[in-house]
This record gives C-alpha cells, structure tokens and sequence, in this order.
C-alpha cells in the first residue's frame, strides 16, 4: 500500500569513520555529506528533503548489526546505504531480507554477497571482485607478458580472500606457467609491515599484487618503499588511486580503480555535473575525490533514481519499501563516471578502469596514465554461474577479445 | 604403652643449608598429651609441617597407624583425623567467626549438597558450643579478620576442633594469648580433649603450660631431639635449662 | 628457504626490539608496584601519537630534520612526566594491597578512559611521520633491505635491559624499591618515603611504554585500537618471562618475535596466533614464566 | 619526651583507642599492659603514623607529629618492631638491617658504625647475617625486627611484644639485651607493648595499662599490682 | 519486599519491548550479557579474576552456528548442546587452569582466550575468518518461523531462564560449595587443611561459570545474527568482568543489573557522543571506588560480599 509523502527521508549510510580504515571511509562519508547538501538545495528527493545518520563500521560486526537493526526499526529510514566492507555487508545481507529493508551495497565487492541470487532487498550497483580481479590479472599480462612468479599480500577478510582466489584463478587460466610464490594475509588495519616486506622480498617475486586499502595501504607503500620492494618487483595496487594524493607512489605501479569512478577519466572529465562535484568536493575536503567518494555520490545517485522509477510505477504516490526495492531491480542509472546497471540477480554491472602511475605536469601527485577500460558485461559471467568455475574456462585468447592498455584516452 | 597413633622415623628436611629436621624420630601414642619444647628455629613447626604433609621432608617417613602418610595432601592427611592449629592463625579473615566454625563443621559432612544452605540449626547450635568452649562466644558474628590477635589463635584453635579430629597438632596454642586467658584456654581445651579422646601434641614456649599439662615433654634441638620425658625430669635436665627453660 | 636465515633472525630481533619496550615497562611496573596496569598499552600509543605529533611539526615547519630523534625521545619523557604521576597518585595508588580484581578493572577503567581520550584529542584518523626512518637511510643485509633505522632499535633495547638491571641490583634506589615491594607499612616505618618510590617506579614504567610508543611510530602508522593489540602483545611477553623479571622480558620478546616472524614466513595463516600458542605453551610448562617463581608461604 | 594528648584512633570504623593520653619519659622503659585487643598495637601504629589520627596529637619534644607522614617520624629517630616480624623476606637479614639506613640517606661511617652498634648489642644476627631474611625462625625473626628498629631508633624505640613466640631462654636473652642496651644507649625512650608479665619487673621503668582502648592506672613499679589488673 | 521489588522489575522488562521494539534487541542481549558475566562473579568470589571468560561466551556461539551448518536446526537441541559444550570445554580448559591463582589464573585465562581468538580470525577456511559466521533462524519444534517472532520468543525465553538459573546459582552460592568457593579467595592453607579439595571446588564453580557464559552466548549468536571473533577478543572479557563488578558480585542479580544498566545506557548514549568508553571508564572507576558492592550492594541488606 503506498503511503503519504512524508517529512523527510532518512538514510542510514554505513562507513569507516574511525581507525586506519578511515583513510578509506572518510572520503565515501564527504562525499555523501556533498551530495544529500546538493540534492536537498535542489528540493531533495522527489521533493521529499534527504537526512543521513552515519554508522562507524569500525565498530565491528556486532555495533554495526545492532545500529542496523536501531535505524531500521524506524519508518522514516527507508533506504540503507550499507556497507562499505564485504565483511559487514555479508552480515547485513541476511537481516536486510529478514527484515526487508531495501539496502545498497555501496562499496563491498565480495562476488559472495549476491551469489544465490535470491535476494530481494541487498542491490550492488557496483562491480565485485570478479571483474575487478579478471581486470588486473589481464592487465598486468598485457603489459608484463612473461610474468612467471606472483606474490599476493592482502586483508585478511573476504575482501582479500576473495581477490587472491579470482587474480590468481585468471592468471593460471590466461598463462597457466604462473607460479604464486607467497601469499601474506595480515589482519586489516596492521600498522607495521615490514617482516611482511622482509618475506615478499625473500620470495623474488617479478610481480607484488596486493588490494590492502585505506591506511593499511599507505602505511605498506611507505614502508616497502624505502626497502626497494617497488624496483625489485612490478607492484599492483589495486586501491592504488585512493592513496595517490597522499603517499608518493613511483612511476609505473599498476593502480586502478574498483569500478570505473576515476574523477579523472575521460568520461568523467566529459560529464559537467563530475567536474562540478570534483571541484565542489577539492574545495570542501582540500583534495580531490577518490573512488569511494564517486562510488558513494553514485550510490546516491542511483537510490535516488530509483524513488523517480518507483512513484512513476504507483502514480506519484510515495513508495514502500517494497516498491523502492522492486523499482531497483533490472535498473539501469546513469552515473557520474558510467553507468551503473542492475541485473535479475541484484548484482551490478559497472566498467573497470585500470592503469599505470605516471607523472604530470598538470598535478603535483602522480596520475593513472596508460588506461583501459573494460565492459562491465564482458568480465563477468552469467547470472548464477560459478564465477571460479567461469574463470577457468577463460583461454589465453580471451585477452584479445578486449581493449588494449592505453586504449582509453 | 599403646601402639604409636603417629610415628614419624628418621625426618631430614633443610632449607638452603639449614637443618630444620636432621634425623628426627618421634612417635605419639593413644590418649597422650605430647608437648615440644626448644630454641626457636630449632624445627618445631617444621615437624608439624612434615607430619601434616605441608612439606616432604628429604628422606624419611610418617606412619599414621602404621600407614604411610609420608607423600599424602595435607587435605588427605586430615581427612584421616589429623587436625591441627596454626602457630599464625589460618582463618577466613573475610568470614564471620560463626561462618569459619559452620564451614569446618559441613567439611566432616554435607560438603557436597550443593542444594541446602551451609547454615542449618544443628550446625550452628554444634558451632556455637565450640565457640563457647574456647571463650569466643560474643564474637561469633565479627568478621573474623577484626579479632584481636589473640582471639583469633582461639579461633584457630576453635575450627581445629571443629572437625572432631583423632589427633591434634597445636603450634603455640598459647602465644599471643593473654596471660589471664591463657589458662582458661588450656584449661577448657583439656576439658575437651580428655573428654572427646583426642590425643594432641603441642609445640609450647610457655614452661607453666607445659609443667601443668604435658604428659611428656621432647625437647627440640637444631632439628633433633636433645631431651625427652616427664616434665619435672626434663626440667631437671642442665643442658635444657641452659638452652631453652633459662636459669633466672 | 635456507637463504631466508638472516633476514629471518634479523626480522625477529626488530620485531622482538619493538615489542620489548612495551613489555618491558609493563613487567617493571608490576614488579615494583604488584599492579598489572591494564592500561599500559595505550600509554604506548599516546607515546606515538604525541611523537608523531611533534615530528609533524617538526616537518612542517622545515626545521632541521634531525631534530625529530630528540622528538622521539623527548615525547617519551613529556608522557611520562604528565601520565606517571596523574596516573599513580590519583588512581592507581588507590589500589595497592587490593585484590588483583579490583586492580585489573581499576586499570581497565583507566583504559577505556585513555582509548577515548586519545580519539578526541588526536582524532580517528591513522598518524604516520617517518622523518627518522628515512634519515637513517638503508642497508642490504643477506640480500633484504633493511632500514638502518630497524637496527636502532634493536641497540636501543640492549641498553634498557642493561640499563634497568643495574638500576634494580646495584643501586640504593633498587634497594629501597624492593623493600617498597614486599612491604610497603614496614617501609614507611624504616624512613622510606614510599610515595616517591612508586611515582618514581611507576613514571618509569610510562617512559618506557611512550619510548616504545614513538619509536614505533617511524616504521609504523598509529590509529585507534593500537593500545588494545599492543597490551596484550606486551601482556604475553611479560608472561612469558614471568611477571615482574626483566631479563624475562627480554627474553620473551625475542621467543615472541621469532614465533611471529616463522610463522609469517612458513606459516602465514598463523602469524597472530604464534605470540599467544607461544604463551599459552610456556605458561604450561612454567606458570609463573621462565624467569618467574613463587616461594610457599609461612604457616 | 614523647606525648600523647587525647588521642583517638578508629580502625575500620570501630573506634579502638579513645582519648589516650600519656608521656613517654625520656631515658626510661615504659611498658604497656592490656589484654589481648586492648589497643597495644594500635597506640604503636598510631604512634609511628601507620595509622591516621581522629582526634588529638602526638609530639615528639618539640615537634608535632600529628600529621607527619611515617617515614618523616622515622628520620625524626622512631624506630619500631612490629609483633609480626615484617621482614624483607627477598633481602638477607644483614640488607634488611641496613635498609633503614640506607632510607635515610646516611653517609657510609655512620651507616657501619650503626651496623656495628647493631651487632655487638645482637651478636646472634651477625651469625645469620647472610640468610634471607624469608627463612628465619619465628623468634630469629623478632631478633632481626629488634635489629632493624634500633638503626632507625635515635630517640625513641617502639617494641610490640617482643617476648611473644619466644623460647623462655631466648626471651631472657633478650631482656638481657635490653638491659644491655639501656646502658649502651641512654638517650633512648623505649615503649614496649606486652600482654604477659613475665620478664616485666627486668626491664620496666614505669608501666601503663591500657583496657578497651583507655589507659588506666598510670606509672607503677609493683609487678603484684598489675598481674592482678591483667 | 524484595521479592516484590524482583517481580515488579522482571515485569517491567517483560514489557518494555511491547512499548519500544528496537529495545528488545537491546534487551536480549543485555540478558545474553548478563549470563556470562554472572559466570564471572561466580569465579571472583573465590578471588579468581578470568579476563578470558569472552572465549566460552564466543566459543559456544560458534558451536551453533558450526551445528546449524551441519544441519542441526532445532532450536532446543542448538541450545542444550551448545551449553553442553561450554560446560564441558570449561571442564576440561578449568582442569589445568584452577591450578592457578591471582595474576596467573587471569593471564592464562587470557592466553587461552587469545589463542582461541586469533584461531577463530585467522582460519579463513573453517571459521570465515573475521567475518564471523551467520547464526540462522533456527525451527523450534520443526515449526520454521518468522524472524520478528522467533526475536520475540528468544526475549522471552531469555528472560524465563534469567529466572530460574538465577535461583538455581543462588542456591549453589548459599551452599557450603559456595561458602567453600569465597573461602579459598581467604586462606587456602586452612581449606585443605580442613580436608576440602580446592581443585575440585573451583573445578565446579569454573563449569558453571562456562556453561553460564555459553548460555550467554547461545543467545547472543541468535539474537544478533552473526557470530565474529570480537566475541572472544580480550576486551570483551574484561567488558564481562566490568559488568559483573559494577552490577555487584555480592547476588545473582547484580550480573543482571550491571548488563541492563549497561546495554541501557549503551543504546543511549551511542546516538548523542562517540565517547562512549570514556563514560565506562569513569563510571566503573566511580563505582569501584566509592560503591564496591556495585548496585546491587544499594539493594542488599546484609553485608554482601564485595572483591
Ligand atoms: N583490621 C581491623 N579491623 C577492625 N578492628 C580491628 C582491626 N585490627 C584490630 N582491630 C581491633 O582493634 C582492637 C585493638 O587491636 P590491637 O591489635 O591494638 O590489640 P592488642 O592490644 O595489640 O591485642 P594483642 O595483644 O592481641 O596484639 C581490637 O579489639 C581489635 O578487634
Ligand atoms: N619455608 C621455609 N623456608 C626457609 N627456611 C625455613 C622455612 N621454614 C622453616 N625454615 C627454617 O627452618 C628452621 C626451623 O623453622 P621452624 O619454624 O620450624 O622453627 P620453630 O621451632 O617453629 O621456631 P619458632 O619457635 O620460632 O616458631 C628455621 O631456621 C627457619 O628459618
Ligand atoms: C575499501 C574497499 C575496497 C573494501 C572492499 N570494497 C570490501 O569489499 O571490503
Ligand atoms: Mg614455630
Ligand atoms: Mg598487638
């Protein structure tokens, strides 16, 4: 039965606000703060102004759960905007259909969270770790063709358990000579690497993978690279673009971002609302956005679509929860960076971006030079399909059915 | 003479180079009232330590009717009806005087109906007659850590008794205790002791005590036995008087 | 693997040399004062963050780089001196002759208070300055780079152990403070001003954890929640020695050390669990530690 | 002299002494009587500021002590043996001697000279100066804890029932060797808590008797008198 | 008097939720909480501090969900078993633990937890690492319910056994295992010299204080979802040693009370400061200090015993 408009919709929007995974969080968290101040100056959503309560994920499973259950257990909080770590999505998710709370997973990439397709109520409008993976295990043989040993060190969490099966899966199907030499798992929000550092370098490796992110990631970079762990080895950062600003990362690191939400991309650069949220966010925050903030104003972007869609569907009248969520199925937005389609499965299908540090005269920090950018579609398999057992179908050939780096200019 | 109820032959014990046992040989018979007498630091409590298996002694044994209690838990040991007081009393300072009693009482019986309380009418009528005996009646409720020092050696003395034991050590029942309650104590505690059948041995300084209560004296010596008898004969004795009674 | 072994022996000296500092100051702390203080580990971290603070400035202002080794130094003593005496004259100082209940929740208390302190004042975002670490340059050993400045503190650790052995064996203070320990009444009556003793064994204790604290901070980042991992890291160390022995502390940090690193070597999935099974082992064999022990009491 | 003006001291709540008044003459031996829970070892701790006063003051000559935190009194020459030992059972019975001279931040002479002082008036300590002190005997113990006080005590020497657990040979020994030090140190006032009269007549001066906390009957010489008001 | 003042109090909580049904959450947990920590002042009467009590609290909570893996998935036999479990790791962890004393026990309590937690975070494979693992629905008596009413029936049935197990730990602490228990924490030497075994005295109380923080864990798992390492790390222990200090070890309830006061003022505060430890801190110190028998010392008459 669809309801009055009411005086205001509330949003629980779930980040890192605390802790070393800040570094990550913070920026999704401005650029919400951004976003709802844009969206209400323009009279909010569907003229219904928007008001957020924040969620510190830092506060681990069990607060997080608790605060989901707190916020939900009040009508006027329609949407969630849950959650940035794979590990708090997987918990949310099933409480999200028990209590049919229709929730967006702004920014967890686990391919485990939608896998049995039968959810009702959690949407990705975003990659996961399948295409995102895939991405950089084709880009790094593009451009390192005879790689032959591989060490992996990333969070130990889904997040980074993940990551490590499908980039090693992709590459043992693309070149199957590849050999993993170590694989280092250290807790999320380690200050200290450098026994870590000591072991890779052990290892020999010609190539460093690894998706640590928000401080982890800085407080790695800056200690391995004095060690000369960037010189020994091609390093992959695949949360490389959310610390160039902040750490200096030297030339020719691959780095990309989880998706397509590069601010600088030339679609991004194309698109006038991106330039106008980029500036508006530099001047707010003193530096420029990184993916997650993209990510973050996309989500919102796409909650908000998705109201449009829903009071079309029941002729003007403000939705349920119910109709919200059936409005998101199959949806296809256009975000700032792309475009973000939602297939039957609630999954997301999102272009990948990935590329190289290079330097410019343009900026003082180094930038992702050498992109390509891959089809949302093309990495990923079909819904209900085992992504593993999909992954090793993949033949060398398949590289050649996709863009080339430096394609995407 | 009545076969020995403890007897405890050859005992070395050392600590780091003193000996506090060296080659020490005692038994106690039936119906006794054993006193030992001597220089402190001779071993006296050592002896009690040993017997009451608080300590192995180096080499050694301790028979408690001819059974060998040598290596036995000072919880087994008394379990076989050997109770003993404490030179400094060991009391559940935290606990009232009647609560200290009610506990040794329910360790001879229902330790283990987890289901009734600890305090039941018999058992607090059994603990305050103890109490009475050894002169504690008024204290009964005082958390027994405000006692006077020397009340709670009469305490201590109390909840020994409390578990109807065969044999009773007693390190310096005496000491700390007034001179006025002194004898009162001994006194009701012979009282009891012929009356319940208890044997006893006690370690004593005070030589009154001894030459009105002893039925035989040993006299301690750096770990070994220097005298042993009657008092009036030990007391005799020049190498005793000049060691341990004193010459005034 | 065999080209491992000295990268693999020096890795566990460093991480040994980082842990014992904590450690060290905690099993200090116990052995004069028979307070476990729960909160030990954030005084570590406040060490860090008050380091990282000042070399920060220190970088901001371009003023002469090396000046950031005094910082590090110079904090320790600035936590010390402000916590040591707070701390101990007015909450721990309340807990002497109490239960180890009263006085684990009392530090407990302490801890929650210090982990939100250091939120407010020094915000929830991870602190990172590494001036020192760079200053100090590198050095290939066995094939690995190492930081010069990991060596460091491998040194700096030798001298507190030798350092404090001497303090508590050959000095009247080490005289006064053990008869502090045993029995703080009789002290007085002997003309001991016990108050100055414990500020004095407790600021120390504080020192040592600051000096851990921001001598981290240049090989490693700080955020909230470093206190609670680094405490029962240093807890283990402490145990494994024997509460209150400070050659066992040393020698714990370097079995802790060497269980973290084997197992991140051969073992990856095991590396936080090595500290504790390590602990948990030797706790088996030796309850009271390797260094520890009890004597039975008078009866 | 040492004087208590209307002291009153309460122990967890229960009032123990009440307005205790009394002088310690210099050069003399008081002893003071009471059965057991009288408030012997309360006026001693109360004295050597152990314990916190309720009420009244205690002077040493000129000084007020009232206030004084212990270890000012021991430096102000206090010295005192508790009934309970309270050795330091870590350091040798020589250490635990020493401690006290070591706290107060004596000069090496002086510190040997009381060591000495110490041992000639205890030879039997320096036979066991060695053994750590966890290891004496009950009444070994009082004999360190008698040792340790007189390298504090200067003006006054507080003894609580040093006769308590002593063999009777030992216990004549030691009031020989209070006698003793009565001859070799004058100055000092001694208060020497007991609860037995035995051996009272060898060492008391005067004697005053404390029950339920009040002293009573003040300054006799008759032993008969006050065994009968034990 | 009391027994009134009780009743009314159970009442009240019983209906709270009708009033405010985000509150339920909030109270099953404080009821899960509440159990644990009772677990722990069972062992601090005998003067035995455990910072690793979390471990049972986690342990038996991960035993559901293991169990619900295994297909298991009646809600009765989840909780008998799990608790089961509990009492029975606590017997056998409590066999070597209880040898120890002070300082001791509470480190080995923590090392033991430690080794469990960091298990727990790193077996990616078995436990899912610091994901934690779901603790489904479960069906009571075959019957599958929904969520909002199995939530419901967890409260209620929480708040029946808070009752019961309550009476039956006060019976235990009144008898002489009891008076034995706060015996050892006074003089061992006179305990075994009264030919009480020690070892086997805290040996029981260590497995019921396990099996308590297992049933607090049971439904802590169910009421939340999830179970996750944190469970087990070592703060959450001391968080249970708070709880029973500040509730007061002197009666069953004072474990109750400290967890509801606690959780309360927890779901309050969270939404005005971030401060929120801080608050703990302060208020724990406060009530150490000046109240030591925590609340429920202001609702006992007599003496109640205190740390
Ligand atoms: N910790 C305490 N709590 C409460 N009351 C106490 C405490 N210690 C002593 N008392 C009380 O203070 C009174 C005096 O004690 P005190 O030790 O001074 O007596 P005393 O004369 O030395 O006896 P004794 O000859 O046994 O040593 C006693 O009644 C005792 O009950
Ligand atoms: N646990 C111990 N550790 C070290 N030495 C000890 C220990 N127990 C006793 N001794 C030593 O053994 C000797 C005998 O001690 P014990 O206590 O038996 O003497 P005692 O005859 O009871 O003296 P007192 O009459 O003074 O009590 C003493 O020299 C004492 O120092
Ligand atoms: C920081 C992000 C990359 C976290 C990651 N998206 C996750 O799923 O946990
Ligand atoms: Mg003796
Ligand atoms: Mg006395």
């Amino acid at each position: 039965a669809a309801q009055q408009k009411p005086a205001s919709l509330g949003l629980g929007i779930f980040t890192f606000t605390s802790g070393p995974a800040a570094a990550y969080g913070m920026p999704g968290k401005n650029a919400a703060d951004l976003m709802i101040d844009e969206i209400n100056a323009k009279g909010g959503i569907e003229g219904v102004p928007v008001s957020a309560t924040y969620v510190d994920e830092a506060q681990g499973a069990q607060g997080v759960i608790a605060e989901y259950r707190r916020l939900a257990g009040d009508a006027k909080n329609q949407v969630m905007v849950a959650a940035l770590s794979s590990a708090n999505c997987l918990a949310l998710a099933p409480i999200a259909e028990q209590i049919e709370v229709p929730t967006v997973g702004w920014n967890c990439d686990t391919h485990q969270l939608l896998i049995d397709g039968k959810s009702k109520y959690v949407f990705r409008p975003n990659g996961n770790t399948v295409p995102e993976f895939i991405a950089y295990a084709i880009y790094l043989l593009e451009r390192k063709p005879n790689v032959k040993t591989v060490a992996i060190i990333n969070p130990d969490y889904a997040f980074g358990h993940d990551a490590a099966k499908i980039f090693t899966a992709a590459l043992k199907a693309l070149k199957p000579d590849v050999e993993i030499v170590a694989e280092l798992y250290p807790k999320l929000g380690s200050p200290n690497y450098q026994t870590e550092i000591s072991r890779l370098t052990t290892a020999r490796p010609d190539v460093v993978f690894s998706n640590l992110w928000g401080a982890d990631l800085e407080n790695f970079v800056r200690q391995a690279a004095p060690r000369g762990l960037f010189t020994s080895s091609q390093v992959v950062l695949a949360l490389g673009e959310t610390v160039l600003q902040r750490v200096p990362l030297p030339d020719g690191v691959i780095v990309g971002v989880l998706g397509d939400g590069w601010w600088m991309s030339p679609d991004a650069k194309a698109n006038p609302e991106t330039a106008k949220f980029a500036e508006a966010y530099k001047a707010r925050f003193g530096e420029y956005p990184v993916f997650p903030s993209i990510k973050m104003a996309n989500a919102l972007i796409y909650v908000k679509a998705a109201y449009k869609a829903a009071m079309q569907k029941n002729g003007g009248k403000w939705p349920t929860r119910a109709e919200l969520a059936d409005a998101m199925k199959g949806s296809k937005v256009a975000t700032l960076t792309g475009t973000a389609q939602t297939r039957a499965d609630n999954d997301g299908l999102v272009d990948q971006v990935v590329g190289v540090t290079v330097k410019t005269a343009a900026q003082q920090f180094p930038v992702i030079g050498d992109m390509v950018r891959y089809k949302g579609d093309s990495l990923m398999p079909q819904a209900g399909q085992d992504p593993l057992a999909w992954i090793s179908t993949l033949k060398p050939e398949f590289a050649k059915s996709l863009p080339k780096p430096g394609s995407y200019k | 003479m009545t076969r020995p109820i403890l007897e405890a032959k050859d005992l070395h014990v050392a600590f780091n180079g003193i000996k506090a046992a060296d080659g020490v040989s005692i038994a106690i018979h039936d119906g006794e009232f054993l006193a030992i007498i001597g220089p402190n630091g001779s071993g006296k409590t050592t002896l009690l330590n040993i017997c009451t298996g608080y300590i192995r002694p180096k080499s050694g044994s301790v028979q408690l009717d001819g059974y060998d209690i040598t290596r036995l838990s000072p919880r087994a040991i008394a379990r076989r009806g050997v109770a003993r007081a404490f030179q400094i009393p060991q009391l559940f300072s935290a606990q009232r005087t009647i609560d200290n009693m009610m506990l040794a009482l329910a360790a001879t019986d229902g330790l283990w109906s987890a289901g009734r309380p600890l305090e039941t009418a018999a058992r607090r009528e059994e603990a305050e007659a103890l109490l009475d005996l050894v002169g504690l009646a008024d204290d009964s409720e005082r958390i027994s850590s405000t006692l006077p020092e020397g009340h709670r050696k009469l305490l201590d003395i109390a909840v020994a008794l409390a578990l109807k034991p065969r044999l009773l050590l007693l390190d310096e029942p005496t000491s700390g205790v007034s001179a006025l309650e002194r004898f009162q104590l001994m006194e009701a505690l012979m009282g009891a002791l012929r009356q319940r059948r208890i044997t006893a041995l006690f370690v004593e300084h005070d030589m009154d005590v001894v030459a009105r209560y002893a039925s035989r004296v040993l006299v301690w010596n750096a770990g070994n036995i220097m005298a042993e008898g009657r008092p009036d004969e030990v007391f005799k004795n020049a190498q005793v008087r000049e060691r341990v009674v004193g010459v005034a | 693997m065999s080209n491992a072994i000295i990268p693999l022996l020096l890795d566990s000296l460093a991480s040994a040399a980082l842990i014992f500092f904590a450690a060290v100051g905690l099993t200090l702390v116990f052995s004069v004062l028979r307070v476990l203080n729960v909160a030990h580990g954030s005084l570590y971290s406040i060490g860090g963050y008050v380091a990282a603070s000042i070399c920060l400035f220190i970088a901001n202002r371009q003023l002469n780089p090396y000046l950031s080794f005094v910082a590090l130094l110079f904090s320790a003593v600035l936590v010390a001196a402000i916590f040591g005496p707070l701390i101990e004259r007015g909450l721990v100082r309340w807990t002497y002759g109490k239960s180890e209940a009263v006085q684990i929740l009392i530090t407990f208390g302490l801890f929650l208070i210090l982990e939100d302190l250091q939120r407010v004042i020094f915000g929830v975002n991870s602190f990172y300055e590494d001036a020192p670490m760079r200053l100090l340059g590198t050095s290939s050993i066995g094939g690995v780079v190492y930081l010069n400045y990991q060596i460091l503190l491998i040194g700096m650790a030798l001298l507190v152990v030798i350092g404090l052995r001497l303090l508590i064996n050959h000095t009247r203070l080490g005289r006064l403070i053990t008869a502090v320990v045993t029995d703080r009444e009789m002290a007085q009556a002997m003309g001991i001003d016990t108050n100055r003793i414990f500020i004095l064994a407790f600021s120390l204790g504080v020192f040592l954890a600051a000096l851990g604290g921001a001598l981290a901070t240049p090989t490693s980042g700080i955020a909230p929640g470093l206190g609670a991992d680094t405490m029962v890291l240093a807890f283990a160390v402490a145990a494994i020695g024997g509460l209150g022995q400070i050659e066992g502390a040393a020698v714990a940090s370097l079995i802790v050390g060497l269980a973290r690193v084997l197992a991140i070597y051969l073992a990856p999935s095991l590396d936080a669990v090595a500290p504790y099974a390590a602990m948990l082992v030797v706790l088996l064999i030796r309850p009271y530690g390797l260094f520890g022990s009890v004597t039975a009491r008078r009866i | 002299m040492l004087s208590l003006d209307k002291v009153c001291v309460s122990i967890e709540g229960v009032r123990v002494l009440r307005e205790v008044s009394c002088d310690i003459v210099e050069r003399k031996t008081t002893v003071l009587i009471g059965r057991n829970g009288a408030g012997k070892t309360t006026t001693l701790r109360a004295i050597m500021g152990l314990l916190g006063l309720d009420g009244g003051n205690i002077r040493l000559d000129a000084d007020d002590l009232g206030r004084m935190p212990a270890h000012h009194r021991a430096r102000a020459g206090i010295g005192y043996a508790p009934e309970d030992r309270r050795l330091i059972s870590e350091l040798s019975v020589d250490e635990n001697i020493r401690l006290p001279a070591l706290a107060l931040k004596l000069e090496k002479a002086e510190i040997e000279r009381r060591l000495d002082e110490v041992y000639s008036l205890l030879p039997e300590l320096h036979v066991m100066r060695a053994r750590p002190a966890g290891g004496v005997s009950g009444g070994q113990g009082k004999m360190v804890a008698l040792g340790r006080a007189l390298t504090v005590a200067r003006k006054v020497l507080l003894l609580d029932e040093p006769f308590q657990g002593l063999a009777p040979a030992l216990a004549l020994n030691y009031a020989r060797t209070l006698g003793e030090l009565r001859k070799r140190r004058p100055e000092l006032s001694l208060l020497i808590t007991e609860s037995s009269p035995a051996l009272l007549d060898r060492i008391a001066d005067r004697t005053l008797q404390i029950e339920r906390g009040e002293i009573l009957a003040t300054s006799t010489k008759d032993r008969e008198s006050h065994v009968a008001a034990i | 008097m009391r027994a009134i003042f009780a009743a009314a109090a159970i009442l009240t909580l019983a209906v709270l939720p009708v009033a405010a049904p985000w509150l339920q959450f909030v109270l099953t947990l404080a009821i899960a909480k509440g159990f644990a920590a009772l677990g722990v002042a069972i062992l601090l009467r005998a003067g035995l501090i455990s910072i690793g009590h979390a471990m049972f609290f986690a342990a038996s909570a991960y035993g559901v969900a293991f169990l619900a893996r295994a297909g298991i998935n009646d809600f009765g036999l989840l909780l008998v078993l799990s608790v089961l479990s509990a009492a029975l790791v606590g017997a056998i962890a409590g066999s070597f633990l209880v040898r120890y004393r002070a300082i001791f026990f509470a480190m080995l309590n923590l090392a033991v937890s430690m080794v469990f937690y960091a298990l727990c975070s790193k077996l990616y494979g078995v436990t899912g690492g610091t994901d934690g693992l779901p603790v489904p629905i479960p069906g009571i008596f075959g019957i599958v319910v929904t969520e909002p009413v199995f939530k419901s029936m967890l409260f209620y049935l929480s708040l029946t056994l808070m009752v019961l197990v309550g009476f039956a730990v006060q019976r235990y602490l009144n008898s002489p295992l009891g008076h034995a228990l706060s015996a050892v924490h006074t003089n061992e030497i006179r305990l075994e010299y009264l030919g009480i075994p020690v070892w086997a005295i805290l040996l029981i109380a260590y497995a019921i204080s396990a099996a308590l923080a297992g049933l607090g864990g049971v439904i802590a798992g169910f009421a939340i979802g999830r179970v996750v390492p944190e469970f087990a790390f070592w703060t959450a222990s001391g968080h249970l040693v708070l709880i029973a200090v500040l509730g007061g070890i002197g009666g069953v309830p004072g474990a109750f009370l400290g967890a509801l006061f606690l959780e309360l003022l927890h779901s309050a505060a969270v939404t005005v400061t971030d401060a929120w430890n801080l608050i703990v801190g302060v208020a724990l110190i406060a009530v150490i200090m000046f109240m030591p028998q925590g609340f429920y010392g202001l609702f006992s008459r007599k003496e109640a015993s205190s740390l």
